[in-house]
């Protein structure tokens, strides 16, 4: 098991939000949590990352207690994850955006990413930079185009270059393709498929899209009000007459 | 774009090194007087342009490098004064740790900003308080010191002499400030202003960074102070109040936030400013205040700003045009 | 040795809603177009000689006074119109810092212009005779001090309800946090901008018609009150009315007090309560109104 | 040096900031000087020709103004307000083989601890005005046993008290046989509005005079505070050591009546003086005001001084001025005036007017005025070294 | 209604919209759909006149709208829920509701604040809440109630499905189609939830690059089989 969280909660002042949410992510597996607006899939998320802490429960990561180890302590561990709405250092050109965390994964690890006096990046550095803007389909020419000229669909798929340049052992993806055009929809579902199969990453996510959730997801978990009401297959989810009133509806626009 | 911008450094490189021959003293004083605020304003612009922090405070470690070494000469400290500059910039990174590590744990933003500003006022009222240091009046009439080079001597009572000490050591910290900001310290940082939590997300320690950067802005900023006392030969608490502070932030938004050289014209253009106003007397605060404002309209980008728009305007090269 | 502590905390009281007076319209500057003013206190100190032009060293009645307070307001309010229009409204969509830039241009241009529009005498004005009282409860308190906390109190109310509590002054807290989203929900932002922007300024006219009897008049006043202000502003929470009347208070009894507490240490208590203030919160008092 | 026929003379001054009315006249009194020399025919055929700088309070601002006057052949210069310049360009003097005479700078240190060879001062300074005004009070005011004390917490003030308690309880020694108790100094900070509590507690003190350190607006804010709440009423006499006639200009009809005010130099005590009547003639008829002050009066002094060396024969390098000026008296406003040789210090009378209401149009005049010998005073000169008392 | 004639729309030096022009009628009901990036966020703004430099004529009834802006366009029945939401944080729902009719400056004719909350039930629990303490969801809800209830002529919908659950989706079209036909307001709308946009509107425009390649009714956008293609990419 690689991440289980056990009966967290959470309030935002007097408002609890998660009531006992607890789940399990096996190493591999494709895990996305879905439920209607305001059932507590963002804030989950942030309690998994650890951008904000909980008020009960308990998280942990192959096997360790991270519940209370800040953001950036629980992204040296492995957890690496993307945002509803991209976010990457927009005034930065695209290789700068994928050295930063290499290097900053390097320097955690109690190495040093390259002499100071040197502001280029050491030529290691630099390679696997490139190769992981090359593997996301990003061309030579456009790595040193300032990131913030980019398009939606671009931005998300350099933040996943800047999330996968962590080396991250399970990735986070809040809303994936919200926003995306139908094709690039598609080439981004496209793309995780191809990437999770390459390497067997865990993933775990949130998103709208049922497409892009039946195509994917091992694992389902439904959330409403903060409680889990559903979680299991896929397929078995969908069938839940539950699940279909409070959040699939008729399911007409994915005939 | 690139090769005016490198020919510009190149002209006005040569023109601080032939200062002495081409300017009356007057000029050359105020040249080596810019020399002293452009680090002072690069070391501030570290922190803003690269690493997001505000300092409305930072003339606290100008004043630190300011002092040590005044009292150094004044009271005739039995040390090499080559070793005075660096001494000073660990003094000055030793201060700015300590009010990182306090500071920046509680507050960011504005708040941090104020901190600051309350903390080098606090100095300045310390250091009125000190005997020592020459109570609110400062220290004056500092002698210029004889370095002994091991070879040879080099009495800085020579005008040439000690205008090229300051120039020589100056650009010496520019170029370790221009190392740092460019290399994966400044790297970091960039991200960290541009976006401080995502940078937290891909593993990055952002406090324990903002920590760094304000103690080598800090160092940065006293090696600056310690050059003061040789050149002027006065060191003053109003080099340490918040006015003083306020210096470098006028001088990098007129020269142009976000630009590495923009604290460098921005300073020049400061002194030029008040050089240029300095017969209208009585009305040179009209003047002064009127020509910030007339920037300000005409160029809200800074100097460098709007020259770079220029230059992208006459190219029609502009920005989001390729996707 | 009672009664000077006494003393010291009325005198606190006194002092603390003159800062209030003065620091409202930089909060309100503050929270509403986000620039820190530096020529607010400028602005206060030709509130100030504006009043001293239009009553002499004594007005002839309360009604005079306040009058010239009045004016004072408007004119600095009038000011603030050539402001909004000439600088802040061209500034819109430019990063903070550069609005700052300008501030301190206009700070230097109006210290240049009031040199010269009143010479650099120093004056003194005494409050009109239904002011001038004493009356002695053990310490001489002064009715005119009574007077400024009344009328800080006063304003503190008027900005509070119609800030917080009235529709209008949400109106203009959503202009302010958000103008593109009010241009597009139909609201006159240029207007209601312009409303926030004069009332600021004003606020500092009006201050200084109401404290010129409070010290002596002279190019410097703006300066004496100007960082306490800003302390306040800070403390408070940067643009909530409710935080720097609080904020102003305590920093005018730390003040009082240190003249008796410690002597030998004059000024150490402002700098020293706001070290620790920004230390405990450093959101502010009251922070909500900050983000 | 010499250019065209013209001796150039920097007058290098404060003109911005709460100091500028200072500045403003050691502009006009530079100039009137200037003026009478030319009109008269120059100095061996020269002109005299003045050029101004404003330091903004600023020493580096004044340094880089002196090097580029320097740089335009003036060797000579005056003028001079706040300390921190006046230290900055005395450092400097001897590189730019210039010299500086200050009319204005009051710090006892420019000619002890921080005396420079190239610097002379015509004016008074604290040491010999605070004690000659303590001499004067315990002169005025025998029956007064306490006094009481308030002061900036500063350079300023430090100095001040420091010659207040050496020669008060010693005057009244030496006058009446009488001790005198003063009582703990009240320290204040630049720019307070509120001096209540601190005049409370004087009040409380049960003082009989009292010595005011603070200068300028707050001391006008110390003043009118004290009259409202019967301070001034209460006490016997105060004095100030130098705010020339900036109080009573503000309070007019609520000048107190007890109130000494100090001067570098007060015209009415000299009605005799062609000199001075000349400087207030012209400083009426320009339509600058009624009372030139004594910063006006000491840069007139300064460029008598200075022309006085030079028409001795001197010439303009600091060279042939330092012997010129050392120990030269010449005449002023003042009167004589004389360079001591030792620290270059002006030793002259010390001048004080008592300030009183009036039914005039200004709403005061002057009820009474000294002209104290300063000598006995001035203490011994002691270049280098910090001044000592006793 | 609204006439677009040869409408060009820059950001700073950039090129973003060329040459637009397109009619609506009364209460017609038009999709815009387009990569991401090619302008149709870019084309409401300009309509609206908030943000973008606009080259070009914007009509409403005949009348050139030239440089009225974007407060006052709102007079005239417009209104613009942009893409990131905008609420305003520091006041309620139902404050933020009230704060768009208020710019409308409309005396009478206006829904009450709880028939519009009713149209939306998911914010029926929400009325007092801070606008800042919403979810995402909830948000992109209350954007949408708050243009409702203005009662606007012609209504500027960006992406409003974004991140919202497909049940509310579904009802979302329903509330929208209703809303329109009661108040007969017409109706622009950005999507890329090719379902929602069907389900809303009669006809339908491709962007692409900032240039209008298709306008026509949906049969024909699906006839024609390259364009849609080369959109939706199958
Ligand atoms: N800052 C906040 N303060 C108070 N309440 C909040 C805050 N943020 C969210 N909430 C409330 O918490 C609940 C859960 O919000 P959350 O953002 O986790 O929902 P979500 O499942 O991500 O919804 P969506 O799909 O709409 O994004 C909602 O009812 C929301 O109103
Ligand atoms: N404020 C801006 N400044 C400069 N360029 C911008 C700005 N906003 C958008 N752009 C650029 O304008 C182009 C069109 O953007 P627009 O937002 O209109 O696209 P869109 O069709 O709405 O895309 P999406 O589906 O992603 O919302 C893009 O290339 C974008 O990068
Ligand atoms: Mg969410
Ligand atoms: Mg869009």
């Amino acid at each position: 098991m690689i991440l289980d969280a056990q009966n967290i909660e959470m309030s935002y002042g007097q408002l609890k939000v998660l009531h006992g949410v607890s789940l399990q992510v096996e190493e591999g597996q494709t895990f996305a949590i879905i439920g209607p607006n305001g059932a507590g899939k963002t804030t989950l998320f942030k309690v998994l990352t650890g951008e904000r802490m909980a008020s009960a429960g308990t998280v942990s990561f192959r096997g360790q207690d991270v519940s209370k180890l800040p953001a950036f302590k629980r992204a040296r561990l492995g957890f690496g994850r993307t945002f509803q709405v991209a976010r990457i250092f927009t005034e930065l050109d695209l290789l700068t955006n994928v050295v930063i965390p290499i290097e900053a994964r390097i320097r955690a690890s109690g190495k040093s990413p390259g002499h100071w006096w040197s502001w280029e990046p050491s030529r290691e550095v630099r390679a696997e930079a490139e190769d992981i803007l090359e593997r996301l389909g990003f061309p030579r020419q456009r790595w040193e185009d300032e990131a913030q000229y980019l398009s939606h669909g671009d931005r998300k798929r350099l933040e996943f270059c800047v999330a996968l340049a962590t080396r991250p052992g399970i990735l986070m993806l809040d809303e994936p393709t919200a926003g995306m055009s139908p094709s690039d929809r598609r080439e981004m579902t496209r793309f995780l498929a191809r990437f999770k199969a390459e390497t067997g990453i865990t993933i775990v996510m949130t998103e709208h899209d049922m497409d892009l959730i039946f195509e994917l997801a091992d694992r389902l978990m439904v959330l409403n009000y903060g409680e889990v009401i559903a979680v299991g297959e896929p397929a078995a989810v969908r069938d839940d007459p539950m699940v279909r009133e409070v959040y699939l509806g008729k399911g007409g626009q994915h005939a | 774009m690139k090769l005016a911008a490198r020919l510009s450094l190149a002209v006005l490189l040569v023109a601080f090194l032939l200062a002495p021959f081409l300017v009356h003293p007057g000029l050359v004083f105020i040249a080596g007087f810019a020399m002293i605020q452009i680090v002072f304003a690069l070391s501030w612009n570290l922190l803003f342009s690269y690493a997001g922090l505000v300092s409305f405070g930072h003339a606290a470690f100008f004043g630190i490098g300011a002092y040590v070494s005044a009292v150094a000469l004044r009271y005739g400290w039995h040390i090499n004064f080559l070793l005075i500059p660096p001494i000073s910039a660990v003094l000055g990174a030793a201060a700015a740790f300590l009010v990182a590590i306090v500071v920046l744990r509680r507050a960011n933003g504005i708040q941090f900003s104020v901190l600051t500003l309350a903390l080098s006022q606090l100095v300045v009222v310390l250091i009125g308080y000190s005997e020592y240091l020459g109570h609110d009046e400062g220290i004056s009439a500092i002698p210029r010191p004889v370095i002994n080079l091991g070879i040879a001597t080099l009495d800085l009572n020579n005008p040439l002499a000690s205008y090229y000490f300051v120039i020589v050591i100056g650009l010496i910290a520019i170029a370790l400030i221009w190392l740092v900001v460019h290399g994966p310290i400044g790297r970091t940082m960039q991200a960290v202003r541009i976006d401080p939590e995502r940078a937290a997300f891909v593993g990055i320690d952002v406090w324990r960074l903002r920590v760094v950067a304000f103690t080598l802005s800090g160092g940065f900023a006293a090696l600056a102070g310690s050059l003061l006392a040789p050149w002027a030969q006065i060191v003053h608490p109003d080099y340490v109040n918040w006015l003083a502070s306020a210096q470098p932030l006028f001088a990098t938004l007129l020269g142009g936030a976000g630009f590495f050289w923009g604290p460098v014209v921005g300073v020049l253009g400061l002194a030029w400013l008040n050089y240029a106003m300095r017969t209208f007397v009585g009305l040179s605060e009209i003047m002064i205040g009127a020509s910030l404002l007339v920037v300000v309209l005409l160029a809200p980008q800074g100097i460098l700003g709007a020259l770079r728009d220029a230059v992208r305007r006459r190219r029609g090269k502009v920005a989001g045009e390729h996707r | 040795m009672m009664s000077l502590y006494l003393y010291a905390i009325y005198n606190g009281l006194v002092l603390g809603l003159a800062i209030f007076l003065v620091s409202s319209g930089l909060t309100l500057a503050f929270g509403i177009m986000k620039i820190f003013n530096f020529a607010h206190g400028a602005f206060f100190m030709v509130g100030a000689y504006t009043a001293y032009a239009l009553t002499g060293q004594e007005a002839s009645s309360l009604f005079v006074f306040l009058g010239a307070a009045l004016v004072a307001a408007l004119l600095i309010g009038f000011v603030g119109v050539i402001a909004d229009f000439a600088v802040f409204r061209r500034l819109a969509g430019v990063p903070a810092e550069y609005t700052l830039m300008a501030a301190f241009g206009i700070l230097l241009l109006s210290n240049g212009v009031s040199k010269i529009a009143f010479g650099q005498a120093v004056h003194t004005v005494y409050p009109p005779e239904a002011l001038s009282a004493f009356l002695d409860v053990g310490i001489p308190v002064s009715v005119y001090g009574l007077f400024i906390i009344g009328a800080g109190i006063v304003v503190f109310l008027a900005l509070e309800v119609g800030l917080n509590r009235l529709w209008f002054g949400k109106l203009v807290l959503a202009v302010a946090r958000d103008p593109w989203m009010a241009n597009v929900a139909g609201l006159r932002v240029q207007r209601l901008k312009l409303f926030s922007v004069v009332l600021a300024f004003a606020l500092a006219g009006l201050a200084g018609g109401l404290l010129v009897a409070n010290q002596a008049l002279s190019l410097d006043l703006g300066h004496s009150y100007l960082l306490y202000a800003f302390c306040v502003v800070i403390v408070g929470g940067l643009g909530s009315i409710r935080g720097a009347f609080i904020a102003s208070i305590l920093f005018g009894l730390a003040e009082s007090l240190n003249a008796v507490v410690l002597p030998s240490l004059p000024g150490i208590a402002t700098y020293s309560l706001l070290i620790i203030l920004v230390l405990i919160r450093p959101q502010g008092l009251y922070p909500e109104l900050s983000q | 040096a010499q250019s065209g026929g013209t001796i150039k003379i920097g007058l290098i001054t404060s003109l911005q900031g709460g100091y500028a009315a200072f500045g403003q006249n050691h502009q006009r009194g530079a100039q009137f000087a200037v003026d009478e020399i030319n009109a008269a025919g120059g100095i061996g055929g020269k002109k005299l020709e003045l050029v101004v700088r404003d330091d903004g309070l600023k020493p580096d601002i004044g340094i880089a103004a002196a090097r580029e006057l320097a740089a335009d052949g003036v060797r000579i210069f005056t003028g001079g307000l706040v300390s921190g310049v006046v230290l900055a360009l005395n450092g400097i003097m001897g590189e730019l083989d210039s010299i500086f005479v200050s009319a204005a700078a009051h710090g006892n240190n420019l000619t002890h601890e921080d005396f420079k060879p190239n610097y002379f001062r015509v004016t008074d300074y604290s040491a010999m005005r605070v004690g000659a005004g303590s001499h004067l009070v315990a002169q005025r005011y025998k029956d007064a046993k306490v006094w009481g004390s308030i002061a900036p917490d500063a350079e300023i003030g430090r100095s001040v008290m420091e010659v207040v308690n050496f020669h008060l309880p010693r005057a009244y020694k030496e006058l009446h046989g009488a001790e005198v108790k003063m009582t703990e100094t009240l320290w204040t900070k630049f720019g307070a509005t509120d001096y209540r509590n601190e005049i409370a507690r004087l009040m409380s003190q049960g003082i009989d005079g009292l010595i005011v350190g603070l200068g300028g607006a707050d001391e006008t804010t110390f003043l009118q505070q004290a009259g409202q709440l019967g301070l001034t009423k209460k006490i016997q006499g105060f004095f100030t050591s130098g705010s020339e006639f900036l109080g009573a200009i503000a309070l007019k009809e609520r000048t107190p009546e007890n109130y000494w005010s100090g001067f570098h130099w007060y015209y009415g005590a000299y009605p005799d003086n062609p000199i001075a009547k000349r400087v207030v003639d012209t400083f009426r008829e320009k339509g600058y005001g009624k009372h030139p002050d004594g910063f006006v009066g000491m840069t007139h002094a300064a460029i008598s001084a200075i022309s006085a060396a030079l028409a001795k024969g001197a010439g303009e390098t600091s060279k042939e001025l330092i012997p010129a000026l050392e120990g030269m008296s010449f005449d002023s406003v003042k009167g004589k005036i004389t360079l001591r040789k030792e620290d270059h210090q002006a030793i002259s009378d010390v001048n004080y007017a008592l300030l009183g209401p009036a039914k005039n149009e200004d709403g005061w005049e002057v009820v009474d005025f000294a002209r104290v010998d300063g000598e006995p005073f001035a203490g011994a000169p002691t270049p280098g070294q910090p001044l000592k008392f006793g | 209604m609204l006439e677009i004639r040869s409408l060009d729309a820059y950001y700073g030096q950039a090129h973003i919209l060329h040459q637009i022009g397109f009619a609506m009628a009364e209460g017609e009901r038009i999709s815009v759909l387009g990569r991401n990036g090619a302008g149709k966020s870019t084309l409401l703004k300009s309509i609206m006149n908030a943000g973008p430099t606009v080259r070009g004529e914007v009509l409403l009834d005949g009348k050139a709208l030239g440089r009225t802006s974007a407060s006052d366009r709102v007079r005239l029945g417009m209104s613009l829920v942009p893409e990131d939401r905008r609420i305003f944080t520091h006041i309620t729902v139902a404050e933020n509701i009230r704060l768009a009719q208020q710019g409308t400056e409309r005396k009478s004719g206006l829904p009450a604040i709880a028939d519009v909350v009713a149209m939306f039930p998911m914010l029926k629990d929400l009325v007092d809440r801070m606008g800042g303490q919403l979810s995402g969801g909830q948000q992109q809800m209350l954007a949408v109630a708050r243009s409702v209830a203005a009662r606007p002529r012609l209504m500027l919908l960006d992406e409003p499905t974004e991140g919202l659950a497909p049940v509310i989706v579904e009802d979302m079209a329903a509330k929208i189609v209703e809303a329109c036909d009661a108040y007969g307001t017409a109706l622009l709308l950005a999507e890329q939830n090719v379902w929602f946009a069907r389900q809303c509107t009669s006809r339908v425009m491709l962007l692409d690059s900032g240039s209008l390649v298709f306008s026509g009714s949906w049969a024909d956008f699906d006839a024609s089989g390259e364009l849609v293609e080369r959109y939706l990419a199958v």
